[in-house]
Formats: structure tokens, sequence, C-alpha cells
């Protein structure tokens, strides 16, 4: 009904506009009306709390005269097909999650506003095209050295802040819960928390129950084959059972994991040496061969997942049983905290054999990870058990992984000791939770953003100008506290706080301030009709 | 003899019907899902996406080769059996479709047989014992409980007898962990019938409630015939005369409700499998679609209607059983 | 649901009918009741605007600004408050004007459609009754919530779609009941003495043969209304709702992910209940009707 | 004894409005062997007094005075388990529709075995042995046993009822309108059938019929109802010959009789049965009743004898000769014809 009344409205608004621009005609050029904008969002039914958030800012950027119709789309599709290759949105709330791989500053910038990202599926949604910034960008991937790398991507957050395109919103915690009767944590990775799979490695069981159960709401994981990989939630299930050669450590620090040693010749070459106690769960060794083979054959079969990080090697060569030398098209900083940490190490002698690696089941994935794959009950289960025999062996005998599909089944479960680990709750079950003695509450502080993303492709906001009054114009604080119950901190730069070796910490969250965001509409020429709506300058 | 040969003859017609109406809807759905706005290649959510990254998935996806093709290869997927290999998963989608269906055919098929044998013996009951009480009350419990949303009879379900009274377990249908098979022996384990007890007793109280009053209809109806008349004037019991002459004749409505309860029951299934975290056919079809993972929610939708229209054969082979004046032309 | 029979029933007015139906309602205390709450909900939903004591959208705050999360019920908020603060009882109200709303368009226009392909199926026969009884066939045969949750991902997600899908999916009962009572009305006498004097078959269709199945296609409409209202709440219970819109589904949905089922009752259990007198009703109101409309159906 | 007294028997329906009285103070006897024939229009409460007896009235019916005695025994009065013992070994039941008196969905061979598993408790083998025998009796192929009603033709149906109305040799057995849905020829047929079957079980007979042409030709003695009362019993001959009751004299108008030559049209009766007679002060028949006085609508009148065993509940019954003459004439009936029309 509500819909209907606002279709007679905007007939009725539209009628009435005609007959002014037409009364006015007369006189001479009317000043242009500021069209209803579109904000794209999550359905209200997938994530209740970015829905929730555009109808904040409705609310909020009416008060400059901006009307702003709220389109909620299902992920992936069509909000995907909308915003990632369509383009076809006025403003978009989106919503990053954390993951350590995405802690290297090139993840939030390079990829976000490269004007070669500005293509179909990439992820420059704000189309920004900066020559300048460009370099910049490129001169980050390139420079190995930390401190003047930091310089680099502290000018680039600089920026990317000043021209609002991408208006962080908030950094929400991660929230999570375990059975501290049960288990203990005693590693519990920065900014990912039970995200990341070093947390399951860690978890130490107090009794008798030795298998970790974790309560996932995800419906299923999707495949084990890496090479069909999609996302970052099904890709961190395989890193229970591969290896990789380097791992962003729990104090988001990269670490030496099937790597002993990487050692950099020369911008594009890199050296890494692996250990040499590592074995499948077949118990054949894994060797520099094997290492050789996982990369090449990746690239070869286009494993899309990891193409941006596989994207930069030029080619593979075993040295000596134990190393193998990268050599890169171009120096790529990120090169051990992307590449190295994130592509797993596959067993030549299994996947050689394979005639169609696209459509390979990999029923019975052997890994040389922490876990060996015990069964996978689709949409039911997925279970690894402990593997003995691996360098840095797990404290529990297994982990669990139940997929609920849904916050609330998995929720439930959790109250009812049915599994033993629990993520991404909301605030107001932490609250619920916290009165259960059984239960620890973790607050991780982490990268995870409810940001809007202003297409600058299209009028009005192509207009600098205008979206500095919109970035005015968010009530981040009551977002935050509404929202998050507070969990959470008020969103500035695209590189959150919690990634504290790289986020600039002088840039601040702009307060919510109407008078201001219209006073910069003022000075740039905007104008208001006499019912409030904002108008163009002349 | 030609009466179970025009009956077979019968049948294989019906089948026949039944075949084209799953053509039809196969071909519907086939158009319906090239109309899904929504490149499916964009659910690899890299960042490193790219075009060509697009168009490799596109050909792995078949997507690449004309409408005409993907359509000839979709009919012949269906035909043998194989419906495709899903778009997100490796796995071939008969394997991953084949559980799911045991899965809610293991819920539903129990939970429609129990409504139908309660609302049949219930209906019959009460229609006896009209007037008292017992045929007010449940008459009123039918009549409130056929209107309730099943999916809101869930939740409150879930909430009394697994919250507050901690008897059941809330959803899934093992105890995670509980057994590291698939195979059929899962089902045969106590955890199991925990499981299913809640679920199988929400479905069984909101499917029976139409057969009980269709059959409460019928049986007063019936329970005025002359034969009832006779019945009893050969001196049969009061029970035999109920529950042997009326009930019996009284099945007829019934039947021919099963096609439509049944297909209500099958789509329904969607809503209790949601709640109860079922995994079954439903919640894979459901959220398939939403995965832009075509092979799988087509296979899922025609297996779905598959069903409906087996529910549809079944209460046609049903009525022959249950009437023997209708013959088979 | 309906009963596939042909009654072979005298000329009677559906107005008539209904007057009767009313008539012997009084007799039955079970369908008054049933009347006195679709009166009920019927003022509800048409005075909603005016019986909602707060916007059902937007969030209330106390006088110092803190957002009034998960509000037992109170003078101030007769059904308490949402997790983000909204008055229920608004919201509840509104509810009751889309269920309404849905259920009515709904039962109109898959009457509409039902009746024209009976009609004309059961007039006409031959190779149009095949064709159109085909049709109907394949279209009972779809699943009707699968269907929508497709047809609405493929759609937008509005109630208008919605409403579309489901007239488009729950017709073919309609058809095949009128269908069959269109075969033996064109069978009697005034149908003959129509063709006789030389009327066109459309307006002997219209004219003459529809009045006569209008009483079996208004029982199926009342069913149909039911029908709508408890599939509509179902698609939005599965999260394919119109966003824009209030609906009983919707805000069970929003209680079941919320995860407050158990504990916000006055938030989850009206929305339920308000489902369960409407359809219920409705069902009843059907029944009672149906009887009238098909004596053979009157309990004796 | 007589066999069956039925003495001052009331029995009422209750519907939602009001009650109506099906039967008012019906007394008859039946004696062993005899043939009691009950005529009177359809509504006439004959079929009421014919369920009553054997305790099969509706839900909403009940004996509402008076006493049913059974070879002494008061039925009215038996619990429902001593009752269900009388029914069909004492006393059988032919119902109105043989088309419906079989349950449509069970063979009927299993519908007879039950009379014998259930009264004499005989095992489903030496039941269906007796079925066998009985089928044989009426003619019927065993083969058919095995068949479904509806796969019986009319007279079949009917025949197979006789044997296992007759199966117990129940002293007494009431057939309600037994062949009314068959021509002519069937009936003769069905008649001879039950007849030949009444021989060897020596049973007695209440033939509930509105058909004046089988009473004559079975009946040793004749229960005429009108509106819930007996207005005329006698022996067949008397009650045929010379009727003492308006009702009775239409009633054979209308039926062909061997009395009358054939070509001769028949003559009906005007109008219909009250609604509800227990509202009427006077004679229920006046309304319709040629012969009426002002005094058959104030009063009722009572069943006397005008006869040694011929009854007759008329006010006029003194003139019975002057009416039975007048009866004979059509104009006598369509005067009160055009009468009750102008009424309307």
């Amino acid at each position: 009904m509500k819909a209907l009344l606002g279709q007679v409205r905007k007939v009725r608004t539209v009628l009435v506009a005609a007959a002014i621009s037409l009364g006015i005609m007369g006189f001479g050029r009317a000043a242009e009306r500021v069209p209803e904008i579109t904000l794209v969002t999550w359905t209200k039914a997938q994530y209740p709390v970015q829905y929730e958030e555009a109808t904040a800012l409705v609310d909020a950027w009416k008060k400059l005269g901006v009307s702003v119709k709220v389109e909620p789309l299902n992920f992936p599709n069509p909000l995907l097909d909308r915003v990632f290759k369509a383009r076809d949105f006025g403003a978009a709330i989106l919503f990053f999650t954390a993951s350590l791989e995405r802690l290297d500053p090139d993840f939030y910038t390079f990829n976000a506003f490269h004007s070669s990202r500005d293509v179909s599926g990439g992820w420059n949604f704000s189309g920004v095209r900066d020559p300048d910034l460009d370099k910049l960008l490129e001169a980050q991937r390139e420079e190995y050295d930390l401190a003047k790398r930091k310089t680099i991507v502290d000018q680039i957050q600089r920026s990317v802040f000043e021209n609002n395109v991408w208006l962080v919103m908030v950094n929400q915690d991660e929230l999570e819960a375990y059975n501290k009767t049960n288990f203990d944590a005693p590693v519990l990775p920065k900014v990912s928390g039970f995200n990341d799979p070093m947390a399951f490695f860690k978890i130490k069981p107090l009794g008798s129950q030795k298998i970790v159960r974790w309560g996932s709401q995800i419906s299923d994981l999707k495949t084990i084959n890496p090479i069909l990989s999609s996302d970052s939630s099904q890709v961190r299930l395989l890193y229970l059972i591969y290896d990789t050669l380097m791992k962003i450590g729990p104090d988001t620090n990269p670490m030496l994991w099937a790597a002993k040693n990487v050692k950099t010749v020369s911008p594009t070459k890199v050296d890494v040496s692996i250990r040499d106690d590592l074995k499948f769960h077949d118990g054949t060794p894994l060797t520099a061969e094997d290492v050789k083979f996982s990369f090449d054959f990746l690239i070869a079969n286009k494993a899309v997942y990891y193409s941006a990080a596989l994207e930069p090697v030029e080619s593979t060569a075993v040295l000596n049983p134990t190393t193998v030398e990268f050599t890169l098209k171009r120096p790529y900083a990120p090169f051990t905290t992307q590449t190295l940490s994130m592509v797993p190490l596959l067993p030549k002698h299994i996947w050689e054999k394979v005639e169609k690696p696209t459509e390979f089941e990999n029923a019975n994935p052997i890994g040389s990870g922490p876990f060996k794959f015990d069964h996978w009950k689709h949409g039911q289960e997925f279970a690894v058990k402990r593997f003995a025999d691996h360098f840095s062996p797990t404290a529990s005998d297994g982990l669990l992984i139940v997929f609920y599909g849904t916050r609330e089944a998995a929720y439930s479960a959790f109250l009812h000791k049915e599994v033993d680990v629990m993520d991404r709750l909301l605030a107001n079950q932490v609250d619920e939770l916290q009165k259960s003695d059984f239960v620890q509450t973790v607050r991780v502080p982490s990268t995870a953003a409810d940001t809007v993303v202003l297409n600058t492709r299209q009028k009005p906001f192509n207009d600098p100008k205008f979206r500095a009054a919109l970035n005015l114009a968010i009530p981040r604080k009551e977002i935050l506290d509404e929202f998050y119950e507070g969990y959470g901190t008020l969103g500035a730069s695209v590189l959150a706080p919690a990634d504290a070796a790289w986020s600039d910490t002088s840039i601040k969250p702009p307060a919510f301030d109407i008078e201001a965001a219209r006073n910069i509409l003022k000075e740039a020429g905007y104008k208001w009709d006499s019912s409030g709506n904002l108008l163009y300058p002349d | 003899m030609g009466q179970f040969q025009a009956a077979l003859r019968y049948m294989a017609r019906r089948a026949a019907v039944a075949f084209a109406t799953l053509f039809v809807l196969a071909t519907l759905l086939f158009i319906l899902f090239r109309l899904v706005p929504g490149d499916p290649t964009l659910t690899v959510l890299s960042p490193a996406l790219s075009p060509e990254n697009q168009a490799e998935l596109r050909q792995r996806f078949g997507l690449d080769q004309p409408l005409i093709v993907q359509y000839g290869l979709y009919l012949t997927n269906m035909a043998t059996g194989h419906f495709g290999i899903s778009f997100s998963r490796a796995t071939p989608v008969v394997a991953l479709i084949g559980e799911r269906v045991v899965n809610t055919l293991v819920l539903m098929l129990p939970a429609l047989i129990l409504a139908y044998v309660l609302g049949i013996f219930g209906g019959a009951l009460i229609a006896w014992k009209r007037g008292t009480l017992l045929e007010k009350s449940a008459t009123l419990f039918a009549i409130v409980f056929r209107a309730a949303p099943i999916f809101w009879m869930c939740i409150v379900f879930i909430v009394v007898f697994s919250h507050w009274l901690g008897l059941f377990p809330e959803g899934h249908m093992l105890t995670p962990g509980a057994s590291s098979d698939s195979g059929i022996s899962q089902f045969l384990s106590l955890d199991f019938l925990r499981h299913l007890v809640l679920p199988l007793v929400v479905m069984t109280i909101y499917y029976g409630c139409y057969p009980l009053l269709v059959m409460r209809t019928s049986m007063l109806e019936v329970l005025h015939d002359d034969f009832i008349e006779l019945c009893k004037a050969k001196g049969l019991s009061e029970r035999d005369v109920v529950f042997r002459h009326a009930l019996r004749a009284s099945l007829l409505p019934i039947t021919s409700s099963v096609a439509l309860l049944a297909a209500y029951a099958v789509a329904g299934s969607v809503l209790v499998e949601a709640v109860f975290s079922w995994p079954g056919i439903g919640l894979l079809m459901v959220s398939a679609v939403l995965d832009s993972d075509y092979p799988v929610a087509q296979a899922a939708f025609l297996l779905i209607a598959v069903l409906t229209v087996m529910g549809n054969l079944i209460a046609d082979l049903l009525y022959g059983l249950v009437d023997p004046r209708i013959r088979y032309s | 649901m309906l009963r596939e029979e042909t009654p072979s029933l005298p000329i009677i007015k559906p107005l008539d009918m209904a007057a009767r139906a009313v008539g012997a309602a009084c007799n039955r205390p079970r369908v008054a009741i049933s009347l006195a709450i679709l009166a009920a909900f019927f003022l509800v939903g048409i005075f909603a605007n005016e019986l909602a004591p707060y916007d059902a959208f937007v969030k209330q705050y106390d006088a110092n600004g803190n957002l009034l999360r998960l509000l037992p019920p109170s003078a101030d908020h007769l059904l308490g408050t949402t997790l983000f603060g909204r008055d229920v009882f608004s919201q509840l109200i509104l509810g009751t004007r889309t269920a309404l709303i849905v259920g009515f368009l709904t039962a109109i226009a898959t009457s509409v459609i039902g009746v024209n392909i009976g009609l004309l199926a059961g007039y006409f026969g031959g190779k149009l009754d095949g064709a159109l009884m085909r049709m109907t066939d394949v279209v009972f045969c779809v699943p009707i919530l699968p269907f929508s949750i497709v047809a609405l991902s493929i759609l937008n997600r509005s109630t208008w779609w919605i409403i579309t899908v489901m007239s488009l999916l729950f017709w073919p009962i309609a058809a095949r009941v009128i269908r069959s009572q269109v075969l033996s009305l064109k069978e009697r006498p005034f149908t003959d003495a129509a063709r006789m004097s030389g009327a066109r078959p459309l307006r002997i269709i219209y004219k003459h043969i529809a009045p006569n199945v209008l009483p079996q296609a208004f029982v199926h409409g009342v069913f149909a209304i039911a029908w709508a209202i408890t599939t509509e709440a179902s698609i939005n219970f599965l999260g394919f709702g119109d966003p824009n819109m209030i609906s009983w589904g919707t805000i069970i949905y929003d209680v079941f992910t919320s995860m407050v089922s158990y504990t916000a009752w006055w938030w989850f259990l009206p929305p339920g209940i308000c489902l369960m007198l409407v359809v219920g009703a409705f069902y009843l109101v059907a029944e009672a009707y149906e009887e009238v409309a098909n004596p053979r159906l009157q309990e004796r | 004894m007589a066999l069956l007294e039925v003495d001052r028997l009331s029995v009422g329906y209750r519907t939602t409005e009001e009650e109506i009285r099906a039967a008012q103070d019906v007394s008859l006897t039946i004696e062993p062997g005899e043939t009691l024939g009950l005529v009177g229009e359809s509504g006439c409460g004959k079929s009421t007094v014919g369920r009553a007896i054997i305790g099969i009235l509706a839900k909403n019916a009940a004996v509402a005075g008076g006493s049913i005695r059974y070879k002494g025994r008061e039925l009215t009065a038996l619990s429902f388990e001593a009752m269900r013992a009388v029914r069909w070994k004492e006393i059988a039941f032919i119902p109105q529709s043989a088309m419906n008196a079989f349950n449509p969905v069970y063979r009927v061979g299993r519908q007879i075995d039950e009379i014998f598993t259930e009264h004499q408790k005989l095992n489903a083998r030496e039941a269906r042995k007796r079925t066998v025998e009985l089928f044989k009796k009426v003619h019927i192929p065993a083969s058919r046993l095995d068949g479904f009603p509806h796969q019986f033709s009319g007279g079949m149906r009917q025949r197979a009822l006789i044997a296992m109305a007759l199966a117990l040799k129940p002293a007494l057995l009431i057939a309600d309108e037994p062949t009314t849905a068959l021509d002519v020829a069937m009936q003769d047929r069905i008649f001879s059938t039950l007849r030949r079957l009444r021989e060897e079980t020596g049973s007695s007979l209440l033939l509930i019929t509105h058909d004046m042409g089988l009473v004559a030709e079975n009946c040793d003695r004749v229960a005429v109802m009108y509106a819930g009362r007996i207005v005329e019993q006698g022996p067949t001959h008397q009650v045929l010959n010379a009727p003492c009751h308006p009702y009775t004299m239409g009633l054979k108008n209308a039926f062909p009789s061997m009395t009358k030559p054939r070509d001769e049209t028949l003559i009906s009766i005007p109008g219909s049965p009250p609604t509800n007679p227990t509202e009427m002060v006077g004679c229920s028949f006046a309304p319709r009743c040629p012969f009426a006085e002002p005094r058959c609508s104030a009063q009722m009148p009572a069943l006397g004898a005008v006869a040694r065993v011929h009854f007759a509940a008329c006010h006029r019954v003194d003139q019975a000769m002057v009416m039975r003459r007048r009866a004979m004439e059509r104009t006598a009936w369509s005067e009160k014809e055009d009468v009750l029309s102008a009424a309307q």
C-alpha cells in the first residue's frame, strides 16, 4: 500500500514539477531538481542490519533535500549483477567481511580504486579513474620497504577519504562465543577470530569433548576443489586441510608456515624453501615439485578466486627438492601476504591424474594441513580429524563444522550445547549469551565494514561536493548504537583501524552534521525549492 | 482381467500426460531461469574477477552456447537423469539432489500418511460422536489449525517443546557428528527419530486437519445412506457399522483430496525445512535460487514438480482402489 | 479446498445465495462468529491509517532519545515494540490491510481467469477444451511456493507481483469446477432456447451460462482469499516478500530472524493468531456458502 | 399370542424448528405366518413404523410413546446389545431401495457373509458356504459373489437381499417398498421368490408399500396409514372390496385393479399430505377429502369397528356405501381439486 501511495505521490510530484517548470519557462530557465537517487542495499531477509542502515540514510539524506529510493536486492544476484557488472546504482551499501588475507592494503586500495579494476566484475564500484591515484596504487604494490609503502598507503587513504567515494559507516566488531567449559581458545587471531583456521588449530579441549563443533551459518560447503573456490567463507575451510607456504599470523603479521625461508632475491625473484617434514595425509612427502605444481596447476586452470594473487607470477622453477624459485612479472609487494599465504599446496601425484579438473569433485581431499578430511554430509556437516604427523599438530582431535544455513538455527544449537563455537553473532545475541555461565563471548575488533559506495559515473554523484555533503549526513553514531549496540568503531578510512599496521588513524570519522552538509551544498551552488527539495546549481 | 488391463492402459495414459506436463514445466523452467537477472559467474567473489575470468566461467557453465544449444543440452541432461553439473560445486547435480529428496521424503511421507490415517479415523470417530464435546472440540481444533500458517506453528512448537520443555532438538536431522554415514542407516538411529518427532508432529497435525474435516462431512453424509440402515438392521455392532462400513464408503472425497494436499505438502515442505534446518530438497532449491546455481535450482524444482505429479497419479490410483465403481476408460 | 463435483443447480442469483448464506449463518454460531471476525478485520483494514497509533515504519525513542527496543506490551505500546523499536500493534494493523488487499485482489483475478477458462472450455469443447484443459493440468502441477520463489527472484519483489503470480497459479481448480458445470448447463433447455433464437456463442456464454456458475465462482473466490493470504505470508516468511510493505508474514519473519521468538511473544504471537483467525474465518464462510450453493452438501 | 403387538406407538422427529410426529398412536398386530400390508402415500409414516420396530430410527427420531412387543418382549426397553441380537435373527428387514442397500465399496458376498459371522459366529469359510447356498436358492450364480453391488442388476440385487433377509429364518420380515424401482414382471418374480422362501422359513411379513395391487396379491390383512395414523385396518379382501375410509377409496382409485376395466384412466387424490399433522385438530385427511363436513376439521375421528375385524377412523363411516359409489367417479375428486387449487 505504501508502495502504491509512494507511486501516486511520485506521479503527483512529477506532474507538479512539470507544471512548475512549464510555468517558469516563460521567465527563464528553471533550476533542475536533483532526482531521486537509488540506494541499493541487501534484502531485509538476508542482512537486516544493512537494510535498516538504508532506511536510516533515507531519513538523514531527506534532511538535505535529497530523496532516496531504497532498493533491497538479493545477494549474490541480482545485487552483484547491478553493482559489480551493470554498475546500475546510485549509491550502494556494501558489507565487507573481515579476513586475514584482506589485511594487505593492496586489497582495499588497488582493487577498489585503480582504473584497471573498473571492469565487469572488478571492485572499482565507484568508477574512480584518477591517473595520479593510479600511480600511487601501483607504487605501493612495488614497494618492498614497509615504511615507505606505509607512507604511500597513507597518501592513498587520505586521497580516497577526501574524494568521498567510499563512505565507510561502521567497522563492526566480530562477535563470537565458545563453550568455555569444553574448550579454551588461547590463540584467537586478531581481526577475524574464529573465521581464521588458526583459531581451530590452537583451540584446546578441557573436558571429554575432544572434537570442536562449530555452528556455521553457511548452508553448505560448496566445493573442496580449489579451482572452483568462490568466496572467502568457503576458502577458509580449505585451509584446514591444505597448507600454504606462509600464513598471516594471529597477530596479523605474516609468518612462515610450510615455508622455512622466503628470500627476495631481487624485486622479481623470490626463493622459497620449504620445511623438510611436510607430509601429505596419504603419507607421501610434500616436495618442491608439489609446490611448483600447485602454482602452475592453479594458473593453468584459471582458478578464479586466486587469480589476483597468481597474476604477478611469471614462472616457477624447482631449484632443489626443498626450494622453489618464483619469477614475477613485476615487483609485487603483497607477494608474501597475498600469494604465498593464499595458494593451497596440492599433491601433484593426485591432481596430475585428474582429467577434467574443473569437474573434479575432490571427494576425498588429500592435503598436508593440520587436519585431514574425515567426512562431508552435504548440507549437514563437514568433519576433519587431527593429522598427527603435521609439524604443528592441533590441540583438539578434530573439527566438525555443522551447516545450519541460518544464524538463528546455529544460535539455538549453540545455546543447546550442540556446538561449541559460534561466530558472526548479532549484538543482541551477545547480551543474551553473556547471561549463560558456560559461554565465553569474544569481541574482536575487525576490518569488517559497512560502506556506502557512490557511483561517480552517475549524476549527481559525479560532483565531489555533493558526495562530501552526503558523507557528513551519515548518522554513524546512531547506526553503530542502534544496529550494533555499540560493538564496533565509527568508520573513516577504507583501511579499518583494526588493520593496525596500515590504517591511517589520523583520518577521523566525519561527525554527523546536517548543517555543515547543507553549507557545502550551498557553497557549491545548490539551492532548495519551496518544499525543500534540492536543486542543481544553475 | 479386462478391468485390470483397462486400469493399466489408463495408468499408462495418465503417465504419458504426466510426462508431457513435466516436459512443459521443464521448458518453462528453462526459460524462467534464463530470465533471472544476474550473472551466475559473479558469484565468484574475488576482487580479481575480470571479464576474461568471467568468459572462462561462462564457458565452464556452458552459458556461452546459443540458447537453443543450451536448451538441447538441458533436455538431454534431464532425460538421462544427469541434470548437469552444479555451477558452484563440482558435484554432479544428481548426486546432490538424490540425498536431499530422500531427506524430504523421509519427513514428508510419514507425515502425510499419519495425517491421513489420523484424519480418516479421527474424522470417522467424531462424525459418529456427533454433538458430543469431543466432536465439537476436535472440529474447532481442526478448523483453527488448518488456518494457521505452518511456519508459525513450527516455531511455536519449537519454542514450547524444545526451548521451554527441552524435549526435542530444535532442528536438523541428526545430532552433529552423530553419524558420518549418509546412507540409509542414518535413518534407523534413535537420534534421527528424536529429530524427526517435532517436524513430523507439526506436519501431521497441520495436514491432518483437512482430511479430518472432509472425513467428518463425508461420514455424516454416508451415515444417512440406505446401506447403513441395512447394516444396522443386520445387527452389526455400531463400531462395525461406523468403522467397517461407513468409513470405507466415506473415503471417496478424501482420496480426491490426496493430490491436492500432497501437492500442498510438497510445496509447503520448503517452509518446514526452513524452520527446522532440515536438509531437504526445498531448502536446497531456495539456496540454489538465491545462489544463481541454475542446474541445481532447475533440478530441485523439477523434482518437486515430479513429486507433485506423482501425488496426482497416486491419488488417481487410490481413487480406483477405494471406489470399485470407477471404471478406467 | 473445493470438491470437484457438479451440482445440478437451479438458476439462482449469487446475491440471493449470499443472502441465504447469511440467513443460514444466523443458525450456525460458527459461521456467525466468522462473519463477525471478518467484519472486525475489514474495519481495521479500511481504517488502518486512523487506527494505527504510530507510523509502523518509524523507530520509536524514549524522552532521552534511546531506542525503545523490544519493549513488552504497555499502555503506550499495546503490543510492545520490535528489535529496532517499531510499534508492533501498528505493524499488525498495517498487515491487516496488506492481507485483505492481497486476498481480495488475488481472489478476483484468479476467479476471473478460472471462470473464463472454464466457461470457454466447457462451452466450446473440442480442441479448445482439450488445449485449455491440458494447460490447466500443467498449471495444476506447478508447485506453488517454489514457483513463486523462482518467479519472484526474476521479477521485482513487490506485493503486486506476488498477487500476479498467485493469480496465475490458483485458477485451475476454479476452471475445472466451472467447466464441468458448464458441460451440464449447456445441455439445459434455456441454453437451447438462446441458441435457437440466434444468440452468438459469446452472448450465450456470458449472458445465459455465466450467471449460473457465479455461485461456484464465488465459493472458489472466497477459498482463494484464504489461500492467497496464507501463501503471501509464506512467501514473505521465506524472505521473498515486498520489503516496502508490512505483512503478517514479514512480521513473523522479522521475529524469527531476530531470534527472539521465545522471549518476545508479544511480537511473535499476534501476527500468527491474526492469520489463523482471518484465514479460518474465510474457510468457514466459503464452506457455508458452498453448502448453500451446492444443496447436496447441506448437513441433514 | 400374536407374534408382534404394536400398541399406540408414537414416533417423533426433532428438527431444528419443531418436533414432528411421524407416527401417532399406531397399533398393529401380526400373527405367526401372517402377512400384513401397511399402505399409504410416501411420507405417511409407514416406513417410520417399520424402522421403529427393528430399532433403526434416525438419530433425531425417537419412540415417544406406546409399546412394541415381540413374542411378549418389550422391544423398546431392550438394551442396544440385546436389540442387536434380535435384529435379523428374529426380525429381518428389506430396505426401501435395494439399489443402495449394499455398501458400494464391498463385494456383495462379503456383506452377506457378515450375517453368519456376526450372528452365528461362523468362521469365514463356513459363512461363505452358507452364502453360496443362499445364492443357489435365489438362482444367482455363486460366481457373482465376488461382484460389487454396482455390477448387479436391480432384480439380482433384490433377490440377493431377500435371500439375505431370510438367511437366519427370522420369525418376522419387514419389507419396506421392496420392489419400487422394478418393473411389473420383475416384481412378480421377486414376490414369488419371497413366497417360496417364506414357505420354508414360516416367517411373518410386514409389507410396507404404497402399491394397493401388491397388497391385494400378497397380504392377509392390511392397515392403511395417513399422516402418521392408521385410518383403516382389516382383512385385505374386506378393506379393498369395501373400504370405509375415503382415503382408502382414493388409494384404491389410484391403482389399476382387477375390479375395474383396464382402459379406465386412474384417478388420483388431489393435494398432498400435511407437513405437520400434529397441529391439526380434526381429521388430517379432511382438507383433501371430497366428503368432508364441518365436524371433520373440528374433531378427530376415532378408529372404530365397522365389522368384526375391520376398523376405520371416519366420522361418516356409516355413510361408507354412498361414499364408495361416489368415489368411483372422477368428478368427486376433481371438484375437490378445483377447491384446493382455488385456495392456493
